[in-house]
């Protein structure tokens, strides 16, 4: 495999890293603060797409320039993570938060089957799809192969763009502060004088608004169709898991790892493409068991 | 300023509480000694609206606590420390004593101020600032929880056991630094949980004793002196 | 409070056996009438007894605080494995079958336990959908061996040596499928109280601790983790003799998540949990499927939030709670 | 004199800049009743989780009834007769009281049987009679999750007497339990030791506890064994009463 | 000696969820439309047709499960069953054992009827081998000098057959050709541009895909977007169900196949009343022309009928039995909206096959098939008691120029 190949494995893996990425990022988010596995995540990825593409076919319609979608699909994201993920958090993990987290767990189950319905209902069986900012932004070559300026430019620059940002928000804010703080232990947080209900409800809401996101970028080059969630969040669990819990670099260079061995995969055994993801996920935890990067946990004894 | 109201709690069903009825005046010094499962910690941890009233309320200067959601205790200047300390890990001791002064968005030089004055009365924490709260020993633990407590405490700290695993020597010495606490601050009122009286010597000016969840008469300076 | 929950159940399991006991005779018993009456009911029966089975042995490493999401890997190893010894015997008989099924799952967990067991939450539950998923994916790769996506199929082999028409052979298994649910209740709730299975419930709660008392966490989570999956094995087994194919799908995350969702529906306070909580799942999915077409995910979802918030502790939790407060009840 | 039943060498360990094992050598023999004393933070608890086998020195070894037990893991030690109670109680907390004690039993026995059930695979006298020592019989079907911070500490306690050891170490086995029922607690576990001529060491805050019970007293001071002697020597050693005691 | 039942319960399977519910959600409201007007006309000699539908979706056994609930508890005789593959070889052998009259509507697997001689269970449309094998015949016939060809299939059992299909009769047709890639990506893959990555790099003259639905759009909306199309001829059997889907998306001179040979503007029927009168009707009640498993469909349930007719005419006029129906299925002969389908004695239909090369028109928003051809059923399809995978290696060149195929001029 010659260095141009390499090039473009890498170009490749990376955009698709980038996508991966932004979906895994509000697994772990919401993993890391609640400690809920959010299997409905997937759903929120889907209806992110699904939302995005109707906004799509409506600026289509009213024959706005398609560089406004570059302002609107991150209004789309927020407004279905706050809808779908403020709704799912109020009514249904709220009350659940001090119980077993199989339970947590069962809950988001339940949520998946009922949002996997609903998509069904409200946007019909046949194929979603968008592609007017893709071709907007056009093609560059590179070495001869033809690349969308979306996947080479776009989705990576969104996704560095997202991780800084909360990255920064984690570490030096205050409220980010507040969030760690009641990860590890909501009772004192809150003697503390943390409002935990408060903040357990902003970081679901930014979790699925990422989840939404990564389907929003998604569906520009994807057809949407029933059950394109499913596929996605598996994947993300095995990101969250070799990120280490709750760690956002981790997930970034899980992302990477991931997207580049995929990449290379097709190049090289095509048939191992769909194993990457697990194989990797496996053998960062053979040598890392806790993950590429762990948390500090309490002393015990 | 506070004042505890005929109150009663259960826990899975079991009355852990009974109709306790008390104040503490601010400025006061109490300590809340007796036996293992007495009570004590559910007491605080009531004031602390960490477990639900069955009956009574608790005002605190004229409010009833139970309009207050539990998270605003902090902001009304009640600071406690549980009895199992627990440090966030993850912070520095420094980060886990700033934490409830910057969550109320306390002003940076107020929260210095104050984090001067816990350094006064618990000065263990001095060399501890810098390292990270995980890893902590058990008497290293109650310190940081007993100073992070004075950081948020300025009307009423909640001590839950404070001198558990402390070597005798610091048992003194935070004897002496509570004291001093009140004369730098005459209005502060504080409440001291203690299995093991000893350890408080003459310290508090009140007494109370639980016994199976009910306030007792007790040996000297007893509840009702506080009316 | 989530641990609190526990003790009442264990400290009440003990006291429910009557109750739940009861409860779990009429259902063996429902299970063994109606289909007299209503022929078709067999085959559903049938795989509710296959997925109750999974979902105890996926319920006994929630004790331990474990959650698997890829334990269908047992019952789609053991399925292809009953499907290869078809394949290669072809006079085998299907009890024998079953056999080599269960035992090939149970050796396939040893290979996965000793990996796995050493790790905790979120990465053991990942951990083991990541190996299901392999499975799943590989199955689907090595298609001239395993016919891909479209599964193997097995032609009806002799029951006891019987040479059955369909309708007889759905009755010898159904009668199997109920007789050996019935069993294996029973050895897992002695499990359950066993030391080995008090430890592994320790587990969920401090290992330091049951290593300080000289028990080996890794042994005991072991144990726990060959049960399981010899009980996935079996049912496994049971449902691919039943269906006559057995497809990758059987290993797909989906349904290690519907074994999940079958065992906490049922709850773990008893065994019997895991067979109520899989009727109810078979047969809301069939007429959700059969009534709502198009919908039955949202009704399946709305059933569990409903058992979630109504009875956190499922099915047999509300057994064990009705009969806890009639024993209060008498005291008063 | 008799070989030493716990025996460390050299034991050198530091968490980045903090030394907290600083070259300690000690041994402890048959029969002694050795209160460790020393300021917080001063590594008792290490030490101790150094000898159970939790923690790894850095380096020197650790040899327990003549044999080099550095670095093996605590299941095995315990199985060779060294039991520990916690500064922080460490209980199963979703079992009732007596199923703690019970599956400590169990350990002790070494069998992880399937078939038969808890309460019959260990001896139920044995687990009641260390139940009614710490005082928590009557509290025996309660779940611990229930039980006070004090009866935690009794309950941790038990779990480690039942396993019959050689040598018992407990660490701050006082510490939350209240006055009244202190000394008495003291009072049985030192006779049930004595009865059945076992090892001790506890780490202790409570001079009068440590003056009482034991007949050795070790101080830490900064992960090094600042005093070692008769509890009247180190108890009235200048720089311990200035630096430990404080007065 | 049945008698006459007041109504005719038929089961019919099809995917109301799930990805294949791109073909299953258009098939059921083709049924419920032309039952509709069956009955209408009368029904089925006077009897009224009466559907019950159950979800493929649920999984295949909650499938078998509520086909045993449909045909034990509700006595439903006759069942058309299914679109899987999967789901088919599932339910053949019930079919067969409960003495169900099995009627396959959709699914292609060739191996069920080949491997086992069924009473009960026939297949009102050609299988995958007539449709692969009819494929690379119309690729040879379009393109008959490329030398290079690589294949984008889903990863399932039906991409890794067709592929297998395929490749084999071009091997024994024009054993030159190399095969520069064989890609297996994900069922549901949401990004192929790895693949065209690698595409574009290996530029092979002819791309195949037998991929549908959301996979086969996504995959052709990245590859145009990034321009693979312009080197490579891309060939899609399945593609005319996505043709109105994909609209500008799909460049002209695509080779789309149709999955037999119905197609709205069909070369000779396209004017015929039965064709044009449903084609208007369905897009009137969806929005939507109709597509290959809605054809499928009706095909089932037009075989259905020619069945009771000749069953009752061997029953002099009597209502049949189940029995009799299935022997009277073998060897029927009946035309759907296109044309006719004749049953073997084997039970697989014998369907022509039709491709096309796309081309944009002002009259449609998407591309429409042009230069197309027919192939008749039995030129294709394996003969009875052979078996497809030997058959395809033995197939003849001479077969590409065939006078049997019937070919139309492209139109202009
Ligand atoms: N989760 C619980 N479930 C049931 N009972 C509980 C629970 N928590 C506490 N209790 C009961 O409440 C009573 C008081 O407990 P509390 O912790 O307040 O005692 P305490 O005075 O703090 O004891 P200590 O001095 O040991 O800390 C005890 O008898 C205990 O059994
Ligand atoms: N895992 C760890 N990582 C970093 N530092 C640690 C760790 N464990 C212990 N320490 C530090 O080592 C020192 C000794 O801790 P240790 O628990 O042994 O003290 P101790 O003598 O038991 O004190 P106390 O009487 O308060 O229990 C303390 O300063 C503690 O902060
Ligand atoms: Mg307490
Ligand atoms: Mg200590």
């Amino acid at each position: 495999m010659n260095q141009e190949l390499i090039l473009l494995a890498i170009l490749d893996g990376l955009s698709y890293a980038a996508l991966l990425f932004l979906v895994a990022l509000g697994i772990t988010l919401v993993f890391g603060v609640m400690n809920i596995v959010n299997m409905a995540h997937g759903s929120l990825f889907a209806i992110g797409g699904y939302a995005a593409a109707t906004v799509g076919a409506w600026a289509l319609a009213s024959g706005i320039s398609p560089l406004w979608s570059l302002i609107m699909l991150p209004l789309v994201a927020i407004v279905v993570g706050a809808l779908c993920g403020g709704l799912m958090e109020k009514f249904l993990l709220r009350r659940i938060y001090s119980k077993d987290p199989a339970l947590q767990l069962l809950v988001t189950f339940a949520a998946f089957m009922i949002f996997e319905d609903l998509q069904r209902m409200i946007w019909g069986t046949q194929p979603y799809s968008t592609a007017e900012l893709v071709n907007y932004l056009g093609v560059s070559e590179v070495m001869g192969i033809t690349y969308t300026n979306y996947q080479l430019v776009v989705l990576p620059g969104v996704a560095l763009a997202v991780f800084f940002a909360l990255r920064y928000f984690l570490r030096r804010s205050p409220v980010g502060r507040q969030v760690v703080a009641v990860t590890h232990h909501r009772e004192v947080a809150t003697a503390m004088g943390i409002n935990v209900t408060r903040i357990c409800f902003l970081t679901f809401i930014a979790g699925s608004a990422l989840g939404a996101l990564g389907g929003v970028m998604a569906v520009q080059t994807t057809s949407w169709v029933a059950g394109t969630g499913a596929e996605m969040i598996v994947l993300s669990f095995a990101v969250v898991a070799t990120a280490g819990l709750g760690q956002i670099e981790g997930a970034l260079v899980a992302a990477i790892m991931i997207g580049l061995a995929r990449a290379f995969s097709v190049y090289l055994m095509p048939e191992l493409e769909v194993l990457v993801p697990y194989l990797i996920m496996t053998l960062v935890l053979l040598v890392r068991p806790q993950g590429l990067f762990s948390v500090a946990k309490a002393r015990r004894v | 300023m506070l004042k505890l109201q005929k109150i009663s709690t259960k826990i899975a069903g079991i009355t852990v509480l009974r109709q306790i009825e008390t104040e503490f005046k601010a400025g006061s010094l109490v300590a809340v000694v007796g036996h293992n499962g007495a009570g004590k910690t559910t007491l605080l941890r009531a004031i602390m609206g960490l477990i639900r009233l069955e009956e009574g309320r608790i005002e605190f200067n004229g409010r009833d606590l139970a309009t207050v959601p539990d998270h605003r205790r902090a902001s009304m200047g009640i600071g406690y420390a549980p009895e199992e300390r627990v440090m966030f890990p993850t912070f520095t001791v420094e980060e886990n004593l700033r934490l409830p002064c910057e969550v109320q968005r306390m002003p940076k030089q107020e929260t210095d101020r104050r984090l001067e004055m816990t350094l006064q009365v618990v000065p263990q924490l001095k060399d501890m600032l810098a390292r990270s709260g995980a890893a902590l020993s058990g008497g290293q633990g109650k310190m940081a929880a007993l100073g992070r407590a004075l950081m948020a405490g300025r009307n009423l700290v909640l001590l839950d056991e404070p001198f558990q695993g402390l070597a005798p020597v610091l048992a003194n010495q935070y004897a002496e630094s509570l004291r001093r606490l009140r004369d730098l601050n005459p209005e502060l009122c504080v409440i001291v949980t203690e299995s093991n009286g000893s350890l408080l010597r003459d310290l508090p000016d009140t007494t109370l004793t639980l016994e199976r969840g009910e306030l007792a008469a007790a040996p000297h300076g007893a509840s009702h002196h506080l009316y | 409070m989530a641990s609190g929950q526990g003790t009442s159940r264990r400290a009440a399991a003990r006291k429910a056996r009557p109750y739940a006991t009861v409860a779990g005779a009429i259902l063996a018993g429902l299970a063994l009438l109606l289909p007299l009456a209503l022929p078709w009911l067999k085959t559903p029966v049938i795989f509710a007894a296959c997925f109750g089975i999974a979902a105890l042995g996926v319920s006994i490493l929630i004790r331990a605080g474990q959650v698997s999401f890829g334990h269908a890997m047992f019952s789609c190893a053991a399925g292809y494995a009953v499907a290869f010894a078809a394949r290669w015997w072809t006079q085998l008989d299907s009890v024998a079958l079953l056999a080599i099924g269960t035992i090939f799952a149970t050796l396939f967990g040893l290979v996965i336990g000793l990996f796995v067991v050493r790790y905790r939450e979120i990465f053991f539950g990942m951990l083991n959908l990541a190996l299901s998923m392999v499975l799943f994916a590989v199955l689907g790769k090595f298609f001239h061996l395993t016919g891909g996506t479209d599964g193997m199929r097995l032609v009806r082999s002799t029951f006891l040596g019987m040479n059955l028409e369909r309708d007889g052979f759905e009755t010898a298994l159904l009668l199997t499928a109920v007789a050996s649910a019935v069993v294996i209740g029973l050895l897992v709730q002695r499990y359950l109280n066993s030391v080995a299975g008090q430890a592994l419930a320790a587990i969920k709660t401090n290992e330091t601790r049951l290593e300080y008392v000289g028990l080996s966490t890794y042994r005991v989570l072991l144990t726990g983790y060959l049960l399981s999956a010899a009980l996935c094995g079996f049912s496994g087994a049971m449902f691919v003799v039943a269906q006559g194919l057995v497809t990758p799908e059987m290993g797909y995350w989906v349904r290690s998540g519907e074994f999940l969702f079958i065992a906490i529906l049922g709850g773990v306070a008893h065994p019997v949990g895991a067979f109520l909580g899989a009727t109810l799942f078979e047969f809301v999915k069939l007429f959700a499927a059969a009534y709502l077409t198009g919908a039955w995910q949202m009704v399946l979802g709305i059933v569990l939030l409903a058992v979630v918030f109504l009875a956190p502790t499922g099915i047999s939790g509300v057994i064990v709670r009705l009969q806890s407060g009639n024993k209060e009840g008498a005291k008063r | 004199m008799s070989q030493a039943l716990l025996q460390t060498r050299d034991l050198k360990l530091s968490f980045g800049a903090i030394v907290v094992a600083d070259n300690i050598s000690f041994s402890l023999h048959e029969g002694e009743r050795l209160a460790v004393i020393g300021q917080n933070g001063a590594g008792k608890t290490t030490f101790i989780n150094i000898c159970t086998g939790l923690i790894r020195p850095h380096s020197g070894t650790v040899s327990f009834d003549g044999k080099d037990i550095t670095g093996m893991a605590p299941r095995l030690i315990a199985r060779r007769g060294m039991a520990r109670s916690f500064q922080l109680p460490q209980l199963f907390l979703e079992h009732s009281v007596r199923d703690c004690v019970r599956i400590a039993a169990a350990g002790k026995a070494g069998r992880l049987g399937l078939w038969r059930s808890l309460a019959s695979a260990v001896p139920a006298n044995d687990v009641e009679h260390v139940l009614e020592l710490v005082g928590m019989r009557e509290r025996g079907d309660e779940p611990c999750e229930s039980l006070p911070e004090g009866h935690r500490k009794l309950l941790d306690i038990a779990m480690a007497l039942v396993l019959h050891p050689r040598l018992l170490v407990l660490d701050e086995p006082t510490s939350g339990v209240s006055t009244e029922d202190k000394h008495g607690l003291m009072e049985t576990i030192m006779a049930a030791l004595d009865e059945a001529r076992i090892t001790a060491i506890f780490v202790e805050h409570d001079v009068d506890i440590v003056a009482k019970y034991s007949t050795r007293v070790a101080a830490w001071i900064a992960g090094r064994v600042a005093a070692d002697g008769t509890p009247e020597q180190v108890l009235n050693d200048p720089d311990i009463r200035k630096n430990v005691l404080g007065e | 000696q049945t008698a006459k039942p007041a109504e005719l319960k038929i089961g019919i399977t099809t995917f109301l969820s799930g990805p294949a519910s791109v073909f299953g959600v258009p098939a059921k409201q083709a049924a419920d439309l032309y039952i509709e007007q069956m009955n209408a006309a009368g029904g089925i000699n006077g009897v009224k047709i009466v559907p019950t539908y159950i979800d493929e979706g649920v999984g295949t056994d909650k499938l078998l499960s509520e086909y045993r609930r449909v045909v034990q508890e509700q006595g439903v005789r006759v069942t058309l069953a299914s679109i899987s593959s999967g789901n088919c070889n599932t339910l053949a052998p019930v079919a067969e054992d409960l003495k169900v009259m099995n009627i396959m509507w959709d699914c292609g697997t060739e191996k069920l009827l080949e491997d086992k001689r069924y009473r009960y269970v026939v297949r009102t449309q050609a299988n995958a081998t007539t449709e692969m094998v009819a494929t690379v015949l119309y690729l040879l016939r379009t393109k008959p000098d490329f030398k290079s060809i690589a294949v984008v299939n889903q990863d399932y059992a039906w991409g890794r057959d067709s592929w297998e299909l395929f490749s084999n009769t071009l091997k024994a047709l024009k054993p030159d050709v190399k095969v520069v890639a064989e890609l297996f990506p994900k069922f549901g893959a949401p990004d192929f541009s790895t693949e065209i990555s690698r595409l574009q790099a290996l530029r092979p003259d002819v791309i195949l895909s037998t991929s549908w639905g959301g996979d086969l759009d996504t995959f052709v909306r990245q590859a145009a977007q990034r321009g693979l199309m312009k080197n490579s001829l891309f060939v899609l059997p399945l593609a005319e169900s996505s043709l109105e889907r994909l609209g500008a998306t799909l460049p002209e001179g695509v080779i789309v196949g149709a999955r037999g040979d119905h197609y709205f503007l069909h070369p000779e029927l396209k004017d015929d009343p039965k064709l044009k009168g449903f084609v208007q009707k369905f897009k009137e009640k969806t929005g939507a022309y109709p597509i290959y498993s809605v054809y499928h469909m009706i095909q089932a349930l037009d075989g259905l009928a020619a069945g009771y007719d000749r069953a009752i005419k061997a029953n002099k006029g009597q209502w049949p039995s189940t029995e009799q129906l299935a022997d009277a299925m073998h060897g029927a002969e009946f035309r759907g909206l296109t044309r006719s389908v004749k049953i073997r004695e084997d039970g697989q239909g014998l369907e022509d096959q039709l491709l096309g090369v796309t081309k944009k028109v002002s009259a449609y928003p998407f591309p429409i098939l042009d230069k197309m051809a027919i192939y008749p059923g039995d030129l294709v399809t394996t003969p009875v008691g052979q078996k497809s995978p030997d058959w395809v290696k033995t197939v003849k060149p001479d077969l590409i120029n065939s006078p049997r195929i019937k070919t139309y001029a492209a139109g202009k």
